[in-house]
């Protein structure tokens, strides 16, 4: 969970709005479960495989949706997860179709092993995040954010950094969707390819902090625990864990637009100012971004 | 990972829970993850109204020993009922698991809970690929027929009813259920002597059945066989009526026998013909040695629409005889999961949805299998006609004409 | 056979455009994309089931009615609501949507729980047959109700105050302010229209479809890739949209084998495909007729 | 002195963000008048407009029409108190035809009762507008495009015309075709708030003018005794510039 959402704001940090995360997550997890069931390869080289696999569809989705911005991608990427969940569902000789599949019960690990697996790949991947963003990929994803075509003239190429961000994200992901696919054994097309988990990947960036290294962090911590205090106690109406879920996701945007995060951080800097400052500097860093990021459409015809 | 962490929060919440709530020592637990919320809400609400109910009949304990069901909402999402499974068996640590219902909740869950292994009343799952990962487990105990079944039943049914040679098309869904039923009602229906003209494929969820329905009437088969999921044949059923196809006979599953179903389904479910372990309507007697937990249908009925204000559907009376036989087990073995798989392999009393027995399969893949004993009916002009077996028999069939 | 299939695609067509008519206006002028879309066509379906089921009001007759109620609930939501969004990310909206969403859909499930309903007025069952083709009589009327729907909108556009004001809105929003338009107030009367055509929408659907408080996210999905087809903001568009992908789905179904099944991937390919051509839609971008 | 001027700023403050970009401008205009805000990119004179039309609000100071202070009304509320606004760059609706950004320019209620005759008007005005009635504002010149905003500002009846850059990106032929109709909407009565980079164009309609730069007022005063002020080519060169540049 912590990967992917590292993953996905790692994309939106270029504006890349992504609702088809779920596609190299699922994509990961077919390619290791595959892998190794028919091949019986190990662990390690079944996650290499699926973070190329995640790589080469993010490049893919990147080069393909080239000209696309804001939520134009943002529908893009539903579609190509709709189609390759529609494709999981219709080739059951490959996949299992509907029915699933379950790893190779020989394959299977030691929870220890993999919750040390999902830890070493959690800081790896905030790791990695972070050392690329300390590069000069920072500025470049910068300048695109708030305009592409001034990045452009500066000499960012935006396609290969798109292109780039995209498949880290992707291999980032997939990485995400093996440690889990070992972890519960089974995989469907429901599973792989939900919106769910795209969605759950967004929210959790949401209340953590959009933009920053640590929000997503806090975001996936928060959101987990939220959703299983509402399973766990919210059993007595059919329906209420997940209308409490909207409400808490609903109050969240609306009130704490920043995130946890950057509420956290206006509350140090208020404090540590002296509560003089009127206008809160992290949400109206973002939020300039945003009014100019707002109005942009792909060129009309 | 993110299992990982929903179960390391959910294992202090339980902790934090448990300790106030119960003492282990005292209360017997049973693990209930269903679908409480989501796309599969209606099978989780009335596993949760059988549990219970069962449990109010029980009086909440058994020999002295409170007993409680840890109900879990797994949203209709298969992440989410491996967490509970893994919460429920790891952090909690309980012995006994009723739930999920759906199909793909219980093929997500089988992975979990071999790591614990807790005696598991299976009480859903009509896809085969259940009964290849777990059916030979020991601590398995399946409550609800497969898909096979249903096949193995109707085919013989309509065999003995309407005669063999018909030529019949299977519309089956792109879904697990439609995709593992397909291979059965292919063998059963051809080794009943039915000729198979076609076989199409359908999408769950689809809003237009007409390009399907198209093929179809060129093939003028004499019955239509459906393998998809009951919001589909409301829309499937209206549109073969608005078609005005001429087809006899149209056959599905359980479906048809659904008092929702019925009603969404309108007037296109005339001459629908399905089947299951329990017909809205009928009367079973009392059970002869449990007439205290299995009484006569029409009481059992009362009670629950007293309790619930709704009408009780085969998965609630399902539920509850599942539910019931794993407190019976308990009552007789105490809080042992060893002596009550041995107590569960024992039973053999009358419930509300047949004989609570568990058997081999006939494929011989799982071993413990209860409740797969059907009723064939048809829908005339608003009712359920038994048609078979011919003991319970209440009709004739009647051809559909348009 | 071609006859019927131009008949099933025209009468899909007329469905799908249905469904991304609301949404098309809504996102065309105030930039957010409604994920609570689905839900809006979802709570309009049940009202039209109960409205039948109680009281006997036909769902075509629900239609109006659900159109009024539609309007007052979503201008009230807006207001109250997503205005609050309105300058935040494209991100916070879609979540914020998407959790609306969710509480609706939940709701559903508390209140009615999650049976499956169908309303089943007396046409619903009949059809014209014509020789060779056969016309069913309920789609025929949704796909009649498209058409109205998509006419009065387009009306309303181009030959109204307000509808000028919304397409002026969508064009440039400083400039429009500059025109002394109440932007907030247009934003929420626009965003109103397209809760109503969504709650007309589903009161269309409560015949010929199953309602469950789920459809929801399935038919928005639909939405989304017949408004990116047509080019989000166009009306035309969206007819246009609907009706492709209506015949390209009916097409596929009929002559290839499992087609049902690859249906909608195909459509979803076209639709990736169809973008890297063209993002701005068939028609273009910026609302219009 | 005189009785109080139509239209009066005092001791506006206006940014956006951290950032203050307008510190204590204060500028009138009187009824018919018009008047010339001018100064280099960057002086402050779009964010002046903004100010003024509410697209952004102010962090201190007053504007007032007619005496009244309208400061905390917002947008479209000062269009229908008679301030209309032909922006920089034009910003007509490219999608919509000609008549339709007319007719949204009287969307404010007051002046839809008289829309038929304001469309004449400007039909008079504007020639080459009354042409192409049908064509779509997107496709047009830079010069009818300029013609248009103007136009659709009029429509709404305005007490108060603001006009940002109008000669923004036209040719010195256009521009003087623009130019020429300034006068003559000042001759109905309505007071001019030009702002311009293009000082020579400016000054020549202006009877008085403001000179702005890094967002104060340096300078007022006639047209006349501006046009060859030091003060005028310090604030568009700079102080140490305006030396090198000689």
């Amino acid at each position: 969970m912590v990967i992917l959402a590292v993953s996905w704001n790692f994309m939106a940090s270029t504006g890349l709005i992504s609702l088809g995360h779920s596609a190299f997550w699922g994509l990961g997890s077919y390619t290791s479960m595959l892998l190794v069931n028919s091949w019986s390869i190990s662990f390690g080289t079944s996650v290499f495989a699926a973070i190329l696999a995640g790589a080469a569809a993010g490049a893919l989705l990147a080069v393909a949706t080239g000209r696309l911005r804001g939520i134009y991608f943002a529908v893009a990427t539903i579609a190509y997860t709709e189609a390759l969940r529609v494709a999981a569902m219709m080739l059951p000789d490959i996949t299992g179709g509907s029915t699933g599949v379950y790893l190779n019960q020989s394959a299977r690990l030691s929870q220890e092993f993999l919750y040390s697996a999902a830890i070493v790949g959690a800081v790896a991947s905030v790791t990695l995040v972070y050392l690329l963003m300390k590069t000069r990929l920072r500025y470049a994803m910068r300048a695109m954010l708030n305009n592409e075509s001034a990045a452009q003239m500066l000499g960012v190429n935006p396609l290969l950094y798109r292109t780039f961000v995209s498949a880290v994200a992707g291999g980032v992901a997939a990485l995400a969707g093996v440690l889990n696919t070992w972890y519960t054994g089974y995989l469907s097309p429901e599973i792989a390819f939900s919106l769910h988990q795209s969605v759950l990947a967004q929210i959790a960036t949401i209340i953590g902090g959009v933009h920053t290294q640590v929000g997503p962090i806090i975001g996936a911590f928060v959101i987990l625990g939220l959703s299983e205090i509402t399973r766990i106690s919210l059993t007595e109406f059919e329906g209420t864990s997940q209308l409490i879920y909207g409400l808490v996701l609903v109050s969240f945007i609306l009130f704490l637009p920043g995130g946890i995060f950057g509420a956290m951080r206006n509350r140090w800097l208020s404090w540590a100012i002296g509560a003089k400052i009127r206008p809160l500097p992290t949400l109206k860093a973002q939020s300039s971004v945003i009014v100019s990021a707002k109005r942009e459409r792909p060129p009309a015809s | 990972m993110k299992v990982k962490l929903r179960a390391c929060i959910a294992g202090a919440l339980a902790l934090s829970t448990a300790a106030g709530a119960a003492n282990a020592a005292d209360t017997i637990q049973i693990g209930a993850p269903l679908e409480l919320s989501g796309r599969f809400v209606a099978f989780g609400a009335a596993g949760k109204r059988g549990a219970e109910m069962a449990l109010e009949t029980f009086k909440g304990e058994v020999n002295g020993k409170k007993v409680e069901f840890l109900f879990r909402d797994i949203q209709s999402d298969p992440q989410a009922a491996v967490a509970s499974i893994n919460e429920l068996t790891e952090q909690t640590k309980v012995k006994y698991i009723f739930g999920p219902i759906a199909s793909v909740m219980f093929a997500a869950v089988i992975p979990a809970w071999r790591q614990q292994k807790p005696v598991w009343i299976g009480h859903g799952s009509v896809t085969t690929r259940t009964e290849e990962e777990v059916g030979g487990e020991r601590r398995f105990f399946h409550t609800y027929p497969y898909a096979y079944h249903y096949h193995q039943t109707m085919s013989a049914g309509l065999k003995s009813i309407i005669g063999s040679g018909k030529k019949i098309v299977i519309v089956y869904s792109d879904d697990a259920y439609g995709r593992t039923s397909l291979p059965f009602a292919r063998q059963f229906y051809k080794e009943a002597g039915f000729e198979i003209a076609g076989e199409e494929l359908v999408r769950q969820g689809a809003a237009d059945y007409n390009p399907i329905l198209t093929k179809i009437r060129r093939l003028r088969p004499e019955a239509l066989v459906t393998l998809v999921q009951t919001s589909d044949l409301v829309t499937l059923a209206k549109q073969i009526k608005i078609a005005g196809i001429n087809i006899p006979y149209l056959v599905d599953g359980l479906d048809v026998l659904l008092e929702e179903w019925q009603k969404a389904a309108g007037d296109a479910q005339e001459g629908w013909i399905g089947l299951s372990g329990y017909i809205h309507g009928m009367e079973r007697p009392a059970s002869k040695d449990r007439p205290d937990i299995f009484p006569s249908l029409s009481d059992w009925e009362k009670r629950f629409r007293d309790k619930y204000q709704v009408e009780p559907t085969y998965l609630d009376a399902g539920a509850y005889s599942a539910a019931s036989l794993l407190l019976m087990a308990l009552e007789k073995a105490g809080d042992d999961p060893d002596k009550v798989v041995e107590e569960l392999e024992k039973l053999n009393t009358e419930t509300l949805v047949g004989p609570g027995r568990f058997t081999k399969t006939s494929t011989g893949g799982t071993v413990h299998q209860a409740f797969e004993s059907l009723m064939i009916a048809q829908r005339q002009n608003g009712k359920s006609i038994i048609l078979y077996p011919p003991e319970v028999k209440t009709g004739e069939i009647k051809a559909r004409t348009e | 056979m071609i006859l019927q299939l131009l008949i099933d695609s025209a009468l899909l067509g007329g469905l799908y455009a249905l469904l991304a008519l609301g949404l098309v206006l809504s996102f065309g002028v105030t930039n957010i994309l409604n994920f609570a879309h689905g839900e809006a066509i979802m709570l309009g379906a049940y009202g039209a089931f109960w409205a039948f089921t109680l009281w006997g009001i036909d769902p075509l007759l629900s239609i109006p009615i659900m159109l009024v109620v539609g309007f007052g609930a979503g201008f009230v939501c807006f207001r109250y609501v997503i205005e609050r969004s309105l300058d935040a990310p494209h991100l916070n909206q879609i979540l914020l949507t998407f959790g609306i969403g969710l509480i609706l859909q939940n709701a559903a499930v508390l209140a009615w729980t999650g049976d499956l309903r169908s309303a089943n007025p007396s046409y619903s069952m009949a059809a014209i047959n014509l020789a060779e083709v056969f016309i069913p009589v309920g789609r025929l009327l949704t796909f009649t109700v498209a058409a109205a729907l998509a006419a009065i909108l387009y009306m309303w556009l181009t030959r109204t105050e307000y509808g000028r004001a919304s397409r002026a809105i969508a064009q440039n929003e400083r400039a429009a302010k500059l025109m002394g338009i109440d932007t907030r107030f247009v934003y929420s009367l626009v965003f109103a229209i397209s809760i109503a055509v969504a709650a007309a929408t589903g009161a269309a659907l409560s015949s010929i479809t199953t309602i469950t408080p789920f459809i929801g996210f399935h038919l928005l999905v639909k939405a989304f890739a017949i408004m990116v087809l047509g080019g989000a903001g166009s009306i035309s568009g969206a007819v246009l949209g609907g009706v492709l992908l209506g015949l390209l789905e009916t097409t596929v179904a009929y002559y290839v084998p499992e087609g049902s099944g690859w249906a909608e991937g195909v459509a979803f390919v076209a639709l990736f495909l169809f973008l890297l051509i063209r993002p701005q839609g068939l028609i273009g971008t910026r609302v219009h007729g | 002195m005189t009785s109080s001027p139509l239209f009066q700023i005092e001791h506006l403050n206006a940014g956006y963000g951290e950032s203050i970009v307008l510190s204590d401008v204060s500028l009138d205009v009187q009824q018919g008048e018009i008047v010339s805000l001018l100064g280099p990119n960057g002086a402050g004179k779009t964010t002046t407009m903004m100010a003024i039309t509410g697209l952004l609000s102010a962090y201190g100071g007053t504007i007032r029409l007619d005496g009244h202070p309208i400061t905390d009304k917002p947008a479209h509320k000062r269009v229908d108190l008679g301030v209309a606004l032909s922006p920089e760059g034009r910003q007509v609706f490219p999608e919509l035809n000609v008549e339709e950004n007319l007719l949204l320019g009287s969307f404010a209620s007051k002046a839809r009762a008289s829309r038929p005759r304001n469309l004449t008007r400007i039909y008079d005005l504007f020639p080459r507008l009354a042409e192409r009635k049908k064509q779509l504002a997107g496709l047009m010149s830079g010069g009818e495009q300029q013609m248009l905003a103007i136009g659709r500002a009029l429509m709404s009846e305005p007490r108060l015309l603001l006009l940002d850059e109008p000669s923004l990106g036209l040719s010195p032929l256009i521009t003087e075709l623009v130019y020429d109709t300034i006068p003559v909407i000042a001759a109905e009565g309505i007071s001019i708030l030009l702002v311009e980079q293009n000082t020579e164009a400016a000054l020549a309609v202006s009877n008085r003018a403001y000179v702005l730069s890094h967002g104060r007022i340096v300078a007022a005063g006639k047209a006349e005794d501006l046009r060859d002020s030091a003060v005028l080519r310090d604030a568009f060169f700079g102080g140490a510039l305006s030396g090198a540049a000689q």
